[in-house]
């Protein structure tokens, strides 16, 4: 295929995290989540056609063709197998780990991959900044499921050592502290405008992957309030194969609905 | 009220009635879908005061609500207008400490409708364990240990709403509710079964006959609910699939004039105080044609 | 209207049961109900127009005509308003009280209204006699339900001091013992092959109201291995109105079906 | 076995060779209707040994399968043959202690089953309070008190069962599986959640593209069955409403030679050992002219 020499950030977070699904993965998606809509979308047009995708938890195998709406709207449904039932069958699945994939992003995402997005301040109830509200995160950090996280703000005022709130549960406090809540899988992978992120197998501490074109390590870490965990090298976030990209702007998200997520970002895309 | 097997239908102004200052109301609603918002705007012109608003996700309704002075408390997950961002009011009265904000994980407050459904003083589930949240209200969610395993769940306290308010797609006299398709979100399955009273607003109402020549698609009994509201395009400018997709123009100036608190006056003096009637907000919206266009999906 | 002359035990208990009946109630069946079944639709099609029933606890408001098929069979649910679901909605209506009434038989019934159609003997484990369970039984029990009690076998067999195995609480150990638990409601009348009892509100030990035609007390007495609470004088159950039989033989059951349910009783129908 | 979106379609043979020994299975049925007994002939014929079966009411073919030796334990509400009466296999092997029983009520049954569909270790009800019913099996059902109120509760362990076998209206290759009307019935409904593996038997298999022409028929989506067989009148005796009904010649003939074990071996060496296939079986009732008899519903 080869890779393309002109891409934009928006559109290198979506292949990224594109590439990142695979046939086995069993996805539901949030409210106002362009970006892995767009790469749930890709990854099935391109190497995981077996993946599967409910479309805003709604839509069992939906096929809407494009990014038509947003990411919670029916006509994301179009041509699905069935019409999910939320409150229990949606639910069971959810719980028992049947629907195991999870994207989430955040006002507040700390070094272990805790995320916050209800309010900013030291007093919940007298907040400097009152955020929409955690949404689904708080379920699904402790139920059990594969989170890739993302971000289009990455600053030390997102991605903070420690969250003023934690509403969706990461790795806790590091190490063992999840598995000994008895709360299986966790954050898997954290994506920015800046570069790409895992977490470290023992510490569980945030630890850089690769950069995105034009991006330092050295500036990755000055944009981020905590240490990161920094490979001896750091390799740039490989460009989107072409075929790739010819999809996402042609054919999956041609009305780039992505950008919408850039609302706030210091990233222009 | 009653449930008896009697004529529901009535008026928009008398269907508010049932709904006092004070009480908890389950507002359906989840982002620019299926949200009873003929139903708020005549609560906004009645002048309710008070209400603690049950929702899963709150959005425009729940804002105006906020704005109009209406609201004192809030349980919810996530509050904002979807890809149009931010619930202004909700976070200007929330800032200003001028609302009780009991925000929940999904599961949590489903599980705590589904034991008041139930009928039983608790129900439990897993999410949230770990989490800052369950910390918000200890009166409501408590981990307590499964006695067979002794693994950690969180139990969380029935909450029986006074009133629900919903929309639907049409129902017969006797409120018969009908969903095409059937009830998919969780406030359509949920609420009605857990609240003391019930009102439902449908864009259509059908013949008995009808009713019973479809009954797969009933999703409310008529023994469930209290009154009944004719009122097309009820849920606007939400959309009821498939019927009508949201209106895109009035979300995107409610979300530019909302900015301000004198814009969201503006606002809601045009679009609610200063429309008596369903009647005339309809006109307003530009009459049949203009509703005809809403009826595109693509 | 005026009384028939001419009844059998069956229409009898059938014709009493839905005088018992009110536009007021909601009412759903359970398995084997042909007494019930037949008492409602005759209730809905005289004085109590308004009574929902829930055939099969499926059918709501159902139209069945007439007592076509077995009391949980589809046949049952015809021209219903809605299918109800059971998992959810049935078992929340049913939990929460809304729906309020429901009628039960069994092989043994206590002098509290106590009911017992899982085994026969002082092991469970090594019953004498192994019945089909407890079905429905024992949930509505504890569920706050006004009980009505039928039974087509009026024996020392079947109405015993102490039942076997409590499946279903009636009025428990009598007094307050119910209510101590937190139940509402409990047993309000069982109507039998000989009489109609109900129970004496303090006691809440079982009452004679009234015998049928032919029956004595004394015989009531005899056939009852417990102590019934008797009355100075004991009446003659009323006699079924013409129109109510009439209505019952042509429209509500004209097969009959209701005889299904004297198989085992001494009186022969 | 996954969860792939791939062709689960097989024999009769196949789906039952899912099944092992000892294995605790759900198994659709409700008196007269809705019971996979074309799946039942099969494990029967196959020789099964030692199954828990988890049922809410059970029926002909547990009485069959209990008479044919395949059963170990039965966790039901009831075990009847509806308005024919007695199951007298159930009976006999119950009276002679030859079978475990562990009798519920049908919301304890539900509730432990719905814990196991939601992954949580327990769930409550209040079903049961006060009843000899509890007190059978304290390992899986226990009164609690609520944490916010300190009423009583019955606590309900988590019941995951190994396989549920259903029988349904159509499906797909990739076994979407589609009911008309949609799910009634709770085992048709929390079975397949609750269940580590799902095996169903459809009337018709239809194409990938009818099932999304109707996504509001489907009631368990592909990723959640493990094999799928097409087997037409594959619940009969019982019936599929509204497709066929019950055959009431069949209920009333096994009612009647079921009295004694002789009567019942001379049944199943008729009905079961002596018919290999579906096919046969059909054909034995009389081919497509009786079996369309079957569909008259007064």
């Amino acid at each position: 295929m080869g890779t393309a020499k002109e891409y934009t950030i928006d559109e290198l977070m979506v292949c990224t995290l594109a590439k990142a699904f695979t046939s086995e993965d069993i996805i539901l998606n949030g409210t106002v989540s362009f970006i892995p809509v767009s790469a749930v979308l890709l990854a099935r047009a391109t190497h995981a056609p077996g993946l599967t995708w409910v479309a805003g938890a709604v839509g069992v195998d939906a096929q809407p063709g494009a990014v038509i709406g947003n990411t919670l709207d029916p006509t994301m449904w179009k041509n699905c197998v069935m019409y999910l039932p939320q409150y229990e069958d949606m639910w069971s699945y959810v719980h028992r780990g049947t629907l195991e994939t999870f994207c989430i992003r955040g006002a507040q995402i700390d070094q272990y991959g805790n995320i916050n997005n209800s309010i900013i301040g030291s007093d919940y109830h007298k907040p400097k900044v009152r955020l929409p509200g955690s949404a689904g995160m708080g379920d699904m950090g402790s139920l059990d499921k594969r989170i890739f996280i993302w971000s289009t703000t990455h600053n030390p005022r997102t991605f903070v050592k420690k969250v003023d709130f934690r509403a969706c549960v990461g790795w806790l406090d590091g190490g063992d502290s999840r598995a000994k809540l008895g709360l299986r899988n966790g954050p898997q992978l954290v994506i920015t405008d800046l570069c790409v992120m895992d977490f470290e197998p023992d510490s569980k501490r945030m630890r850089l992957v690769s950069v995105h074109r034009g991006v330092t390590a050295k500036q990755v870490q000055e944009q981020t309030a905590f240490e990161l965990v920094m490979p001896a090298s750091v390799p740039e976030t490989p460009a989107p194969d072409r075929e790739y990209l010819r999809l996402l702007r042609d054919v999956v998200d041609p009305k780039a609905m992505r950008k919408i997520e850039f609302r706030g970002s210091a990233t222009k895309v | 009220m009653t449930a008896k097997k009697e004529d529901k239908l009535v008026s928009l102004q008398q269907a508010a009635a049932l709904v006092r200052d004070g009480d908890t109301i389950a507002m359906q609603g989840m982002g620019t879908q299926m949200s009873p918002l003929a139903l708020v705007r005549e609560l906004i012109r009645a002048g309710k005061r008070d209400l603690q608003v049950a929702m899963v996700v709150g959005g425009i309704g729940l804002d105006w609500m906020i704005a109009a002075g209406c609201v004192r408390k809030v349980m919810a997950i996530i509050i904002n207008l979807d890809e149009f961002g931010m619930a202004n009011n909700f976070r200007r009265a929330a800032e200003a400490q001028q609302l009780e904000i009991e925000e929940y994980t999904e599961h949590t407050i489903l599980t705590r409708l589904g034991a008041g459904a139930m009928g039983l003083p608790f129900g439990v589930t897993r999410s949230g364990l770990g989490s800052d949240i369950l910390g918000l209200h200890p009166d409501t969610t408590k981990v307590i240990q499964c006695p067979f395993t002794g693994k950690p769940v969180v139990a969380c306290r029935a909450l029986e709403p006074d009133v629900a308010i919903l929309h639907a797609h049409r129902a017969d006299r006797y409120g018969n509710i009908q969903f095409f398709p059937k009830p998919i979100w969780t406030d359509v399955d949920v609420f009605p079964r857990a609240a003391k009273k019930v009102i439902v607003s449908v864009e259509e109402i059908v013949e008995n006959e009808e009713i019973r020549r479809t009954p797969e698609r009933t999703g409310i009994p008529y023994f469930k609910v209290d009154a009944l509201v004719h009122l097309p395009y009820g849920a606007h400018p939400c959309s009821l699939f498939p019927r009508y997709n949201f209106d895109r123009a009035v979300f995107q100036r409610y979300a530019d004039e909302s900015r301000t608190p004198e814009g969201t006056k503006a606002f809601l003096d045009e679009f609610v105080h200063g429309l008596k009637t369903h009647d005339e907000y309809l006109a307003k919206l530009g009459g049949p044609a203009a509703l005809k266009n809403l009826e595109k999906w693509d």
